[in-house]
């Protein structure tokens, strides 16, 4: 498999009981690139992205990460891997500050436990400078600096889905996969969205989204996938899929409700 | 040195306490009230661990009391029966109730909410029988007594006088140490465990690993108030380890705010002044009394009774200030 | 062990089994509707017994309203329990409301114990006391009475919640709570009828238990753990399980006993009881762990 | 920031430096002519044990009403202290301490069961307190290695002279050698045991079966008895050890399953609820009792028959018919040689002489007869009540009867 591709599944297939929720699918997706997910709901998108991030195991297929298996790999250490993700329903901590928020991001990215902790030892003093400085400094590229000691649940979606991001990014992923980032925003608070995400990608880093809003998904993405039902139906460019006779079949059956 | 303590006005705030704290037991002061503020200690010390695994954590126990009999009755066996030095004993107790909560961790994790409630409930009425019945080790419904002070070198803490410095030495290190933790990087991981265990996991942390070390954790500190607990009485028996207890240990954590580390000596005083001190007056009543503020607490104040006196003086500080601002 | 001895240790088991059955019973009717843990369920079986003997041979009611009239007055004290200690608590923490629960308990409790004294009472049996030989096992009559009337209350709950109006809506509750409230199902009036019926059936249990079981201000708490594990066993889910699983705990107790060997002897019988409750829990944790986020 | 922190590490150094010096609350304070004796109380009126702290409780009420109406104890009035411990071992601790240190009271009666005892035990013991307890237990009078207490005593009878009066009767009326005991887990029914497995040697009995049960949970002992039926060799009667309910409740699956083999219960039973619990059931049943329960039954010259019958009458009369029953007797006992005490007490003593003094009187009381029988104390027996306290009665037609 070429150097260029960060992630890749093979047949993957997750079947809850009698459905079918993502069947036999093959994705390969480019690094340093930034891929769109799209597709009416009930697609399984979402469910790729659990599969992808270990919530739930598969039922078969494999998933590659830089050409590893990824299958058995529990989902705490995938982040440690360099794959993370944000929610559809943002997840953020409710009983911590915005700051903090992304200060539990640096998890992976540092080391000392309870024991360390309970004595203030020097090198827990040390990591914890560290993990605040680098929390700043994400927090500053999601435009969040000045709230850093606010509750996290005071933001207003938008800066919440923008402090998900921040949050995320302070893994130092490799991957980073978003789940309808734009949902629920403002057409402003869109573009800086729009903005970020490409800013992510100027760092190397490759980004997978689900979105429903087109306009932002022909924006952003180089590559788009669509799934229907479970199966994937069509990828290209954007301009390619727009014109894919089924994906518009897939899509008439939405907009008709 | 002390996480969380940032203005001047908490360093005050924290010396005007331990001011407070080691006046009491003088009987030109509080000096009656020292017994009491014996268990106020011990209880405090089980309380905090409760708050980081029901507070931060978000993981119900209604069988803690098994740990604090643990510790109890390890420190009062091997102190007694194997004359065993009382600070080794305590020791041991602690790693023993430590490896317990371990072993039973990652099963019992697997459960979540008011099925964690069950099992925890179940397994603390498991232990709380085999103190009954182990009668040759334990003593069984009858107990045992003769337990040797606690000491060091020739100074024996052999009044209540002295007792009350030991515990609440011990009390305050465990109240110290458990700030530390909550605003560490352990502390955020539990934090967000209680926050949403997916983003926990997707951010990279062991949300099971995370628990079970939380319980050890709580688990080690509810034996080391055990040990001190019997070391006090020099007598043990079954009953302070009940189904009951459990749930005292429970209303504490909660009255304190169960997110609150320092809400910990709050929820055990107020406890214990509120059953031996004030509802002694009401007689027989006393434990009516007792159940009818369990339940209005609860249900005017259910994040706790230290929690909402914080929002009140926070709510007049600023009515204050806003007067200090209008010219 | 002989044929007559086994009918015998099986009738204790049911016997024993059924009361922790009645109990069990209320425990899941209102951990279904309201998914509260209602550690004063106990104090309905107190209550009546207490109230049948006072009323029985302290006042001097014939024996038949007596009991009616008991089971009355615990419904309304169900009744009230819930309107002034739970509802106002909505927005509490599992914990919180188990907390207030045994707030209850011990309130009840205690004025109980001022009212009726802290003595041991045991009021009249239903028919006589002379044992009826079954199988070569003696039985007492009021053995046989607390089985049947627990059949027969268990048939009754399961009629009710599946052929009636409201039990209907008590299930649509139980098993989705936002969207019994979506089609227009008050869940707070769901809430008051739950407790009502888990007291009427704990009062039920207090009432033919106590000739046999002898009774007093301050048995609640321990029969509430025992129809807590009996709940438990049956999963909280639906009260059929529930009754089977405290016939089940009763039986396991009875013959832990009888085996009289190792740890299964009297003295561990509880704790043997408990152990089961601790692997039906984690064999089932899986499936309990989706109920949780679902329900 | 940190040198606040200094000052308060200073400060806990100099505080522990103070704790060196352990300074201990002594009591200087006079008793001086018409001062109100102050006496302790600590019962179980709430909680598993109830049933008979309450009626200790009503007692103590009773006497410091009597005492104060007929003047007091040469001129000083009695104030009893009560205080409930909810039958729970740490509140003891907690409430004796207050009744020693914050009431200052002069001695303390009580606890009701032995859990509680042994927690206040060991305050009074500590800080120089009489405690005349209304449990009995080994150790409430006894340390480990054996020796007498100093500072406590206790006044019900204990299990192995209940132990001794059964077997003794077994031996000689029944000639009974083989036994099968059923026993409550909790408290009391552990001191059975160990009282049953101690004494049986000396009256050449063998215990061919042991069976516990739970007196809250079980409501059925139908199985227990079976195991004892199926013991080899088979059993010649039933020892039962416990409180009620369980004894009750055994005693009516004893009489369902007709096992032909005599029961026998402890003095843990004797109490009318006893009777009413268990009904026609406890026709033929016995018990080694205190002559308590057959007082009226007594011969004129046992001077037991009086204070019996004025105790119980002065119980009942406040009370209640049927009241009245052993456990209020041992406070009754425990109080009444605290007042005697306190009768030959002279002014001008500082509250820890009189301490002392109550304490030397107590010791060395003889001839004291009281409702649990005649007691005759000394510095090497703390608990002083004879054997001959107990005599074995059998229930007939629903009554208590001697039998001699």
């Amino acid at each position: 498999m070429s150097e260029s591709v960060i992630l890749e599944t093979k047949g993957l297939t997750k079947a809850f009981g009698g459905l079918v929720a993502v069947d036999k699918v093959d994705l390969s997706i480019e690094a340093g690139k930034i891929t769109a997910i799209i597709g009416p709901n009930g697609a399984g998108k979402t469910t790729l992205f659990n599969l992808i991030t270990g919530v739930y195991p598969v039922s078969s297929g494999q998933i590659y990460f830089q050409g590893g298996l990824l299958n058995n790999v529990p989902a705490h250490k995938r982040a440690s891997m360099g794959i993370v993700r944000t929610f559809q329903h943002v997840h953020l901590f409710g009983n911590m500050t915005v700051l903090e928020n992304v200060m539990s991001g640096r998890h992976p990215r540092s080391s000392y436990g309870f024991f360390e902790a309970a004595l203030r030892l020097p090198k827990a003093r040390r990591e914890e400078e560290a993990i605040s400085l680098n929390a700043i400094k994400y927090l500053n590229l999601v435009g969040l600096g000045t709230h850093a000691e606010h509750d996290a649940l005071s933001l207003p979606l938008g800066q919440q889905k923008l402090l998900a991001v921040a949050r995320a990014m302070a893994t130092e992923p490799r991957l980073i996969l978003l789940d309808e980032p734009g949902a629920g925003l403002n057409t402003s608070e869109k573009r800086q969205l729009s903005d970020l995400i490409r800013n992510i990608r100027e760092m190397g880093i490759s980004v997978v989204l689900v979105e429903h809003d087109m306009p932002l998904v022909m924006g952003l993405a180089e590559w788009v996938i669509v799934l229907d039902s479970g199966q994937k139906i069509a990828e290209g460019t954007a301009s390619q899929v727009q014109k894919d006779p089924k994906v518009i079949a897939a899509y008439l059956g939405e907009e008709v409700e | 040195m002390l996480a969380g303590l940032k203005s001047k006005w908490a360093y005050l705030a924290a010396a005007a306490l331990l001011v407070f704290l080691i006046l009491i037991p003088f009987d030109w002061f509080l000096g009656r009230y020292t017994t009491i503020m014996i268990f106020i200690g011990i209880h405090t010390i089980v309380t905090v661990g409760l708050c980081l695994l029901m507070g931060y954590t978000g993981q119900v126990s209604l069988g803690q009391a098994a740990f604090f009999g643990m510790g109890a009755y390890i420190s009062a066996i091997l102190s007694k029966t194997y004359d065993v030095n009382p600070w080794l004993a305590m020791l041991i107790a602690a790693v023993m109730t430590g490896a317990f909560a371990y072993i039973i961790g990652y099963p019992i994790f697997r459960l979540k909410g008011n099925y964690l409630a069950m099992a925890t409930l179940g397994l603390g009425m498991i232990i709380y029988i085999l103190f009954i019945q182990l009668a040759q080790f334990t003593g069984g419904p009858e107990g045992m007594s003769g337990i040797p002070y606690l000491s060091i070198g020739g100074f024996v803490f052999n009044t209540s006088f002295r007792r009350y410095f030991l515990v609440w030495f011990f009390c305050l290190a465990v109240l110290l140490i458990s700030q530390n933790i909550v605003s560490s990087r352990a502390g955020r991981a539990l934090r967000a465990v209680h926050g949403s265990e997916s983003a926990a996991e997707s951010i990279g942390i062991n949300v099971t690993q995370f628990k079970v070390k939380v319980l050890v954790l709580s688990a080690v500190y509810a034996s080391l108030a055990g040990s001190l607990f019997v070391h006090h009485l020099r007598f043990v028996s079954p009953q302070p380890f009940d189904f009951l207890a459990s749930v005292k240990l429970v209303v504490m954590a909660v009255i304190g705010g169960l997110a609150s580390i320092w809400g910990a000596i709050f929820g055990a005083g107020t406890t214990h002044i509120l059953s031996d001190e004030l509802l002694l007056r009401f007689g027989e009543w006393d434990v009516i009394i007792y159940g009818l503020i369990l339940m209005l607490v609860m249900i005017f104040m259910p994040e706790g009774l230290f929690v909402k006196l914080k929002e009140v003086f926070e709510r007049l500080r600023l009515r204050y200030r806003r007067r200090g601002a209008e010219p | 062990m002989s044929s007559e001895q086994f009918v015998q240790y099986l009738i204790s088991g049911l016997t024993q089994g059924s009361i922790y059955a009645l109990v069990g019973l209320g425990f899941t009717i209102i951990y279904a509707v309201t998914r509260i843990i209602n550690f004063a369920q106990g104090e309905f079986v107190m209550l009546g017994g207490m109230l049948s003997f006072v009323l029985a041979n302290s006042v001097g009611i014939p024996l038949v309203p007596a009991l009616i009239l008991s089971v009355l007055i615990a419904a309304a004290v169900g009744a009230i329990m819930y309107v002034l200690a739970i509802r106002p608590a909505r927005r509490a923490s599992v914990v919180s409301l188990i907390i207030i629960t045994i707030g209850a308990a011990i309130f009840i409790r205690g004025i109980a114990g001022q009212i009726w004294g802290k003595d041991y009472v045991r009021p009249p049996y239903f028919t006589g006391e002379e044992p009826i030989s079954f199988l070569g096992a003696n039985i007492h009559p009021q053995a046989l009475w607390i089985i049947g009337t627990t059949l027969v209350a268990t048939i009754a709950v399961h009629l009710f919640l599946s052929y009636t109006m409201v039990g209907k809506a008590l299930k649509a509750c139980a098993i989705n709570p936002s969207a019994a409230s979506l089609v227009g199902i008050n869940t707070r009036t769901m809430g008051l009828i739950a407790f009502v019926l888990a007291a009427i059936t704990g009062a039920i249990g207090g009432v033919v238990m106590a000739p046999l079981t002898i009774t007093s201000y301050g048995v609640g708490i321990m029969v509430a753990l025992k129809g807590f594990v009996a709940a438990s066993i049956g999963g909280f889910r639906s009260p059929i399980a529930a009754v089977i699983g405290g016939i089940l705990l009763g039986i396991i107790e009875a013959f832990a006993v009888a085996i009289n060997w190792g740890p299964f002897t009297s003295d561990y019988k509880d704790a043997i009881a408990l152990i089961v409750l601790l692997l039906i829990l984690l064999i089932r944790s899986g499936k309990l762990a989706e109920e949780e986020r679902t329900g | 920031m940190r040198n606040y922190l200094k000052y308060a590490v200073v400060l806990v150094l100099v505080a522990a430096l103070l704790a060196l010096g352990g300074i201990s609350c002594s009591e200087e304070e006079v008793i001086k002519e018409g001062d109100t004796y102050k006496i302790g109380a600590l019962f179980s009126v709430s909680g598993p044990y109830s049933p008979l702290g309450e009626p200790e409780k009503q007692t103590m009420e009773m006497m410091e009403a009597r005492i104060n109406e007929a003047g007091g104890i040469n001129g000083h009035l009695l104030n009893i202290i009560v205080y409930d411990d909810e039958s729970d071992t740490t509140k003891a601790d907690i409430l004796a301490t207050r009744l020693i240190e914050q009431d200052k009271v002069l001695a303390i009666v009580g606890p009701t069961a032995s859990g509680t005892s042994m927690s206040a035990v060991l305050v009074a013991d500590d800080k120089h307190v009489p405690l005349v307890a209304c449990a009995a237990s080994e150790p409430i009078v006894n340390d480990e290695e054996g020796n007498e207490r100093e500072w406590t005593f206790m006044t019900p009878q204990s299990s192995n002279q209940a132990a001794r009066a059964i077997f003794g009767y077994l031996q000689e009326e029944l000639n009974i050698s083989k036994v099968a005991i059923l026993t409550d887990k909790a408290g009391f029914g552990v001191l059975g045991v160990a009282a049953l497995e101690a004494e049986a040697p000396k009256y050449g009995i063998t215990i061919v079966a042991k069976q516990t049960f739970d007196n809250v949970n079980d409501k059925d002992m139908t199985p227990q008895l079976n195991i004892i039926e199926n013991a080899s060799p088979a059993a010649e009667a039933i020892i039962c050890w416990g409180t009620s309910p369980g004894p009750a409740i055994i005693t009516k699956n004893w009489h369902d399953k007709q096992m032909g083999i005599p029961l026998i219960q402890s003095h843990g039973s004797l109490s009318n609820t006893y009777l009413q619990l268990s009904g026609d059931a406890a026709n033929g049943v016995m018990l080694p009792s205190g002559k308590f329960w057959v007082a009226n039954q007594l011969t004129d010259d046992d001077p037991q028959k009086a204070v019996l019958l004025d105790y119980i009458a002065d119980f009942e009369a406040l009370y209640g018919q049927g009241k009245a029953n052993t456990y209020g007797g041992h406070a009754y006992d425990a109080l009444s040689m605290v007042t005697m005490a306190l009768g030959e007490m002279e002014n001008g003593l500082t509250i820890s002489e009189a301490r002392t003094d109550i304490r030397d009187y107590i010791q060395n009381i003889t001839g004291f007869v009281g409702t649990g029988g005649t007691f005759n104390m000394s510095p090497e027996n703390h608990h002083g009540l004879t054997d001959d306290a107990l005599v074995m009665v059998q229930v007939v037609d629903g009554k208590w009867t001697w039998l001699e």
